[in-house]
């Protein structure tokens, strides 16, 4: 249509794009935590689906009606104690982290289902957070509607990037995690409790990953669905890669890839012809990841910032 | 508490540390047997022994790695129980380990501030502070921003020290501090040792190096399968008595050298060029010159480019400029396996990383580089009859132990392992040899074989090239001696006009003009 | 002392193999308490369970044949995991070279029609399923080699793209002309796999299976190229020095590895759908790392590993059938059960390593085996 | 729906089930018809696998409850040869009539139907019976999305202020693309002037990215959305909180989302599962290709509580009326 210019558009794909990349920046910014401290946590996936039935089945009016913050609560409480299990599993028992991720996510997926036929019947629904505009910079031209006119939990999903950042760089905690990822024997020898430090991360990483469940159907859909997640927790384990195991570097990665579903959504809305022909859909929805390869072979570098112990358990005396 | 009873930094010093009556176990084997120990402040007691004598398994229980099975440990007669290294820690008992214990993606500062109990958040000026207190009290040089990574191994072994300091430092363990040290840097850290002594620290010397001792320690005490052999003064003992008693038989010191007229000009190293793994010059156009029947020693202080010219010759490493000949052949376009078949041959300085395959049998590991040739195969398989044999002929030619083809290698002691790739290395029939630290690390018996093997091939004509940072066994092994200081040759000398002082200096760059 | 250590070497731990299956029992206890939570009972349950997984195999041969079926791609695709674990490389990507490799055999009889004699078509067939899946590995393969590309997420990425690449392709060149669905042609009869049990689905594949497996450790462990791909995984700095090129050889394995999978997608494309739909298969690539896993990624421990899990699931069909549970719970229930293995196993397994460990580092402990710059410089991934 | 909130209650139920397997040796004139579905996505859905299973519930209901009629399901059964597994399992069970609700399934269902012969199978979306190669206990079903389509799509035309209606689908396939292009011809007759935008999410689960296409059709100026499949719940949403409004498909979601879904095409297999039973008690097992539209009453239109123009009903009356007498012919 001729009142949509080319800024409108970028300008909505750019808000939304805020508002999809979320989940990610949660999930992804926790599993940041988890892998520094040397546990690959490949269960976010399960995690994030408890994350979100739990948190909407105590917020909805439908099951326990205790309220949006509540059910924020209850999902972080629920994916700290799936951190907890997977801690367990790979920094006590040893186990190998890929694969226990899997069991993990198994266990979310059936789990989730299950809980949501056992308390729910057939449909949970909530009000969710509303857009806040923050006053003033909601006004700027571009930027306000793209930043300034987002629900509290995207603003937090944002603030939670500089937090991290100053979490791992300026306290004893984040250096310690930085540490046992890269070489848990010298950390050990330093008087660090290894155990206790990964414990700690993999924990954190669980209920940020319980967060980025809570926030799907609280901030986002407003509704559960059953295996809602649809593998979005993989690509959130993907963008630690992406990211180098930076924060900052993280947020880009989750925004470009949410970014590239948002554009390839805009191309189907406005069909955008290639060659005078329709692009296939099926073309385009592969586009995001083809484009999530190419990053990963220009990010290539970032390797070098792998943490050295990750997959690898830690026993005094190795 | 008097000031008397402080250290510098502010701990309490400890006057004697006792370790009475320890016994550990591991399955199948005592690895301490009753064994007494006492150290005093302001002492420097060396701990002697071979691999496997027992020593650091004894020191990793009173740096709270083991908790002892039986016995007891005190410090100044009160009886302590140390259970986890922070608690070593609290005690004031510091340990530096054999490998480097630092993170190396941290910086100088973090890894000092990792052991330090403060407040959740990190506080890094002030541990900037104390830490450049500490440098300059004990006059250890470091750049507290710069990142563990970038350092040489010599600023590393600083910054161990600095870390132990840090914690109080009663009681300071060092376990083989000088392996991968230059003279000048063990020199260095005598001093600092000296120095450490002078202030009060009990300090726990842990090493096989005889010369060390006697230069260091003031008493000694001997280790042998778990037991003490005996506790003395650093008075006039002489080396060979230390010797005896760490192996229990007489050991040949000083290793009989034929004298024998090199012959033809084998391996041949012509303006070559090599590129780190940063994509820096660490070779810049060197030539070097090895003939049959020769042995041309190269010392160097790690990071010299040294290894980078052996992997350059090997083919693992590509030159950027120059050439290399192999009788008279350029060899640099060739593939590995053509360099092998032309007669060289190479052993890498890290077994575990280029040498050996550790979950690889014995077998699989001595056809690293046969295992596609005809003779060891039948049709598309792999013939395994004919691996057997070879391997079980050189597993009885090196004495390797187990005696099992099938034993896994990262199985096997360290000198047994070290055997299995000098064995697969000389059974190529090389032309021309280039070793790297080829004793590093293993114990003195198989030290003195495999530099037996060494002179052998030697007297059977082949060229070897000889890369080590052991000056002593450079001095006991090489007919020529080349220094090689980043990246270019600095000087080559005679061994029989070497003197190892001045060696050294050329090493540290001191005075590579002079 | 070296007769000391040799005696503890061949000393079995009987937990090795008791490990798994008290985790297995382990897990069902947890998941019939979540059968009771749910109103079921757990005993009738797991009957219902056992009954569809085995049942009387003297009297009823169904179960029992279900669950053969069901393990064949679960072996291919387990297998394909071994070689790739082997390798040193770590592929997520089955489920996605499976899809290509079925596709890639609908793609040749779309071409070919039923011109072709069976004797000829089905081993055709099996190469072109192989290749397709073969392919779809060694793009991630190439990736890692060439730009070290992380294999673990580009096989995810390329999981995707092959599902929007099954969705072009049953919606567009291959689709069943005759309906108005996503999904392709029947397959001539000349490319289908015989069935050995009617009416069961039990086909000749199971043979394609076993054979791939034994053939697959033959070459791991008997062959110079096998030697190699476990050199490079095991060790790439000694396989260079060696002259093995290890980014062949990381592509090497990846492209076997997808091949397997792609094979395991071909056979059960011709031996029991005997056409593409969307669903075809779905869930094997996954379930195939799990199988490998506990076959501990072997391809010969692939073939039990394989059978288990396939019971398993067959019985959960059962279950779900006759005592009303839902998919998902079993799913749940799986996933415990891949915790509980999981730690488990490993658990022995370090058991028996630190007891061998221990005992070596007797003889290792005061020499020096990875000292120096290359232990704390960031390595290469 | 079943209440599985009361454990006791389902114990009880479940007794009660075992006690009808167990006897389900004895056959006798007493005995209830057993129905089985096999249901590629959850019976919750909202969609596709919740109409079949809500109308057999219906039918159930209206034949007098479970003495009369026992339904058993599986869902989800996303992977074909489970799904397979599980339809032979209930033709050994005994199982009377056996729906294959998903077109993926109907290669297993003629791999056994000559087997069960006293087996009643039906499978859609399909129209094949098998009839022709002598099989004679397969039914085939479709719905014909389109009708309904284009009676929401009249609707829309005519509700729509902004004249942008948008549409969401995941994958561009089968029923999905017919509704769509049902609807689409609906707004096309009657507001030439409003443009449709399709989009396609790609994964019929990822209910985050359908509210991600729902808010971006939003912004692209769309008041009116449509949708189909389970995909597409967390879209509604979005054009709830945005104040828009849903026209849906295959279940009726009005009853969840009020104010916003101004009518649903429901699928209501209700008559075909009648005349599958009846036949089935005639001893006939098969040979019909069922299409539900809108005259046979095998689709409906129910409309929410939204407060709709009487002209907008006058016209979704008569777009309902030009189909059944086939004024208005929509081919696919």
């Amino acid at each position: 249509m001729d009142e949509r210019t080319l800024l409108d558009v970028l300008v909505a794909a750019s808000a939304l794009t805020m508002a999809s990349a979320m989940p990610f920046l949660y999930s992804a910014l926790g599993e940041v935590f988890s892998q520094l401290s040397g546990v690959f946590n490949l269960g976010v996936e399960g995690i994030m689906l408890m994350g979100a039935f739990v948190s909407i089945y105590f917020a909805s009016d439908m099951g326990l009606d205790a309220g949006l913050l509540v059910g924020v609560l209850a999902g972080i409480v629920t994916g700290a104690l799936l951190g907890l299990v997977m801690a367990f599993v790979s920094v006590t028992m040893h186990a190998d982290q890929g694969i226990s991720g899997i069991g993990i996510t198994l266990v979310g997926r059936g789990l989730s289902t299950t809980l949501f036929i056992l308390l729910a019947d057939g449909v949970l629904l909530v009000e969710s957070f509303q857009p806040i505009r923050i006053p003033l910079l909601s006004d700027l031209p571009v930027l306000g509607e793209i930043l300034f006119n987002q629900n509290i939990m995207v603003y937090g999903a944002l603030l939670l990037v500089p937090l991290t950042a100053w979490l791992l760089r300026r306290t004893t905690w984040g250096l310690q995690i930085r540490a046992v990822g890269q070489n848990p024997a010298a950390a050990d020898a330093m008087g660090v409790d290894v155990v206790r430090v990964r414990y700690s991360a993999v924990i954190l990483g669980g209920a940020m990953a319980g967060l980025a469940g809570a926030s799907m159907p609280l901030a986002l859909t407003n509704v559960f669905q059953v295996n809602m997640t649809a593998g979005l927790g993989f690509i959130a384990v993907a963008m630690v890669y992406f990211g180098g195991w930076s924060p900052w570097r993280v947020m880009v990665g989750s925004l470009l890839f949410s970014a590239a579903y948002n554009l390839q959504i805009w191309v189907q809305v406005l069909d955008v012809k290639l060659f005078g022909e329709t692009i296939p859909v099926n073309i385009l929805l592969m586009m995001p990841y083809v484009l999530a390869i190419i990053v990963l072979v220009f990010a290539r570098d970032m390797q070098r910032f792998r943490p050295q112990a990750m997959n690898r358990p830690f026993r005094r005396g190795d | 508490m008097n000031a008397a009873n402080l250290l510098p930094s502010g701990h309490r010093r400890i006057e004697l540390t006792e370790m009475i009556g320890i016994t550990k176990r591991f399955p199948g084997v005592v690895a301490n047997d009753r064994v007494n120990f006492d150290v005093r402040a302001g002492e420097i007691h060396a701990l002697l022994g071979e691999n496997g004598a027992g020593k650091s398994t004894l020191m990793h229980q009173l740096g709270g790695l083991y908790v002892p099975d039986e016995g007891e440990i005190r410090l100044d007669s009160q009886p302590v129980d140390i259970r986890t290294p922070s608690e070593a820690l609290r005690l004031g008992i510091g340990m530096i380990h054999q490998h480097f214990m630092l993170v190396p993606t941290l910086s100088v500062t973090e890894n000092i501030a990792l052991s330090r109990q403060g407040g959740p958040l990190l506080d890094l000026n002030s541990v900037r502070d104390e830490l450049m207190a500490v440098s300059e009290t004990y006059n250890l040089e470091i750049n507290p921003d710069g990142f563990v990574w970038q350092m040489s191994l010599g600023e590393m072994k600083r910054l161990e020290i600095i870390k132990a300091l840090f914690h109080g430092g009663s009681i300071v363990i060092l376990d083989e501090p000088t392996a991968v040290l230059t003279p000048r840097e063990v020199e260095d850290l005598f001093q600092t040792l000296a120095l450490m002594r002078s202030r009060g620290h009990s300090l726990i010397f842990i090493t096989h190096k005889l010369n060390e001792v006697q230069i260091i320690s003031d008493r000694i005490t001997v280790m042998r399968d778990g037991s003490v052999v005996d506790t003395l003064p650093n008075d006039d003992i002489d080396q060979s008595t230390l010797a005896h008693m760490m192996v229990g038989r007489e050991l040949r010191l000083n290793l009989e050298k034929a004298t024998l007229d090199a012959g033809d000009e084998k391996l041949r190293v012509r303006n070559l060029s090599v590129q780190n793994d940063y994509d820096l010059p660490a070779l810049r156009g060197i030539n070097l010159s090895v003939r049959a029947g020769e042995i041309l020693g190269i010392a160097a202080v790690s990071g010299n480019g040294q290894n980078e010219l052996a992997e350059c010759i090997a083919g693992l490493r590509p030159a950027t400029g120059g050439e290399v000949y192999l009788n008279g052949e350029s060899i640099l376009d060739k593939s590995i396996g053509d360099r092998l078949q032309a007669g060289l041959s190479y052993i890498p300085e890290e077994r575990t990383v280029h040498g050996t395959i550790g979950t690889f049998t014995v077998a699989e590991n001595v056809i690293l580089q046969k295992h596609g040739t005809s003779r060891y195969r039948s049709g598309p398989f792999m013939n395994f009859g004919a691996i057997g044999e070879f391997t079980e002929d050189l597993i009885s030619w090196f004495n390797i132990l187990p005696r099992r083809k099938e034993a896994l290698v990262k199985n096997l002691s360290g000198g047994n392992a070290q055997r299995v790739m000098v064995a697969r290395e000389l059974s190529h029939e090389p032309v021309a040899m280039v070793v790297e630290r080829p004793t590093h690390g293993v114990d003195v018996g198989a030290t003195e074989f495999i530099r037996e093997l060494m002179l052998q091939k030697r007297e059977d004509g082949v060229a070897i090239l000889l890369i080590s940072e052991d000056l002593d066994e450079i001095m006991a092994l090489a007919d020529r001696i080349a220094v090689i200081y980043e990246g270019s040759v600095v000087d080559v000398v005679d061994r029989k006009d070497a003197i190892a002082d001045k060696l050294g200096l050329l090493m540290a760059g001191g005075v590579g003009q002079v | 002392m070296i007769q000391i250590r040799q005696k503890f070497v061949q000393r079995s731990d009987p937990l090795i193999v008791l490990a798994p299956i008290l985790a297995i029992l382990l897990a069902l206890v947890l998941g019939g308490i979540l059968l009771l939570l749910l109103g079921r009972d757990p005993i009738l349950a797991y009957r219902a369970m056992w009954d569809g997984a085995i049942g009387n195999p003297f009297e009823n041969t169904t179960s029992l044949a279900n669950t053969f079926t069901r393990a064949i791609p679960l072996m291919l695709v387990a297998t394909g995991i071994c070689v790739a674990f082997r390798g040193g490389v770590i592929n997520i990507g089955s489920e996605g070279q499976l899809f290509v490799g079925a596709l890639a055999v609908v793609a040749l009889s779309a071409q070919v029609g039923d011109s072709l004699p069976a004797l000829v078509y089905v081993p055709l067939s099996l190469v072109v399923g192989f290749a397709g899946g073969a392919i779809w590995g060694a793009i991630p393969g190439f990736l890692r080699a060439r730009f070290s590309v992380n294999e673990i997420l580009c096989t995810i990425m390329m999981n995707q793209i092959a599902i929007q690449l099954l969705n072009i392709m049953l919606s567009g060149p291959l689709r069943d002309p005759s309906a108005n669905v996503t999904q392709s042609a029947m397959l001539p009869e000349g490319v289908w796999l015989g069935r050995m049990l009617p009416p069961t689905r039990l086909h000749t594949g199971i043979f394609v299976a076993l054979i791939a497996t034994v053939v697959t450790w033959l070459l791991l462990w008997r062959t110079p190229i096998g030697y190699r791909i476990r050199a490079v995984g095991q060790n790439r700095e000694a396989s260079r020095y060696a002259g093995i090129s290890v980014p062949v050889y990381i592509i090497l394995a990846l492209t076997l590895s997808g091949g397997l999978a792609g094979l395991g997608g071909a056979v059960e494309l011709t031996g029991v759908s005997r056409r593409m739909v969307s669903g075809f298969a779905a869930g094997y690539g996954f379930s195939g790392i799990v199988v490998a896993i506990f076959g501990r990624l072997h391809p010969l421990g692939a073939i039990p590993s394989a059978l288990l899990f396939s019971a398993m699931v067959t019985g959960a069909e059962r279950m779900q059938r006759t005592v009303q549970v839902h998919y998902e719970t079993i799913i749940a229930i799986q996933g415990i059960v891949v915790l509980f293995a999981v730690s488990s196993s490993m658990w022995v397994q370090r058991r028996a390593a630190k007891r061998l460990a221990i005992d070596v580092s007797m003889s290792r402990s005061d020499e020096n085996p990875g000292s120096g710059a290359g232990d704390v410089r960031p390595a290469e991934a | 729906m079943t209440n599985y909130s009361a454990p006791g209650l389902r114990a009880l139920g479940f007794l009660f089930m075992f006690a009808v397997l167990s006897s389900a040796v004895a056959v006798g004139a007493q005995d209830p018809i057993r129905v089985a579905i096999v249901a590629p996505s959850s019976i919750r859905d909202l969609s596709w696998s919740q109409s079949i299973h809500s109308s057999l519930k219906a039918l159930q209901e209206e034949m007098g409850g479970e003495s009369v009629l026992h339904i058993a399901y599986s869902e989800a059964m996303s992977s074909v040869s489970a799904a397979s597994e599980t339809l032979r399992g209930y033709a050994e069970d005994g199982f009377d009539i056996i729906i294959a609700h998903g077109t993926q399934y109907g290669t297993s269902i003629f791999d056994m139907a000559h087997e069960f012969p006293n087996t009643s199978f039906a499978w859609g979306t399909a129209t094949d019976t098998g009839s022709d190669r002598g099989i004679n206990n397969v039914y085939a079903y479709q719905a014909a999305a389109e009708e309904g389509g284009y009676v929401n799509g009249v609707m829309a035309a005519l509700l729509t202020e902004t004249n942008v209606i948008g549409a969401i689908g995941p994958i561009p396939a089968g029923d999905v693309r017919l509704y769509i292009s049902g609807f689409t011809r609906g707004v096309k007759s009657t507001n030439p002037d409003a443009e449709v935008l399709v989009v396609y999410v790609g994964s019929f689960s990822d209910i985050a990215a359908g509210t991600t296409n729902g808010r971006t059709l939003l912004a692209a100026g769309a008041d009116v959305l449509t949708g189909t499949s389970q995909v597409v719940v967390g879209a509604i949403e979005a054009v709830r909180s945005a104040g828009g409004y849903w026209f849906s498909t295959q279940s009726d979601q009005g009853n969840v989302w009020p104010g916003t879904v101004v009518s649903s095409q429901v699928y209501n297999w209700v008559p075909m599962l009648r005349d599958i039973i009846e036949r089935f008690q005639d001893g006939q097992y098969g040979g019909i290709a069922y299409k539900l539209t809108l005259a046979n009453d095998g689709l409906r239109i129910a409309f929410g509580t939204v407060d709709i123009s009487p002209q907008m009903l006058m016209a979704a009356g008569q777009a309902v009326e030009d189909i059944i007498d086939g004024t208005v012919v929509i081919s696919s």
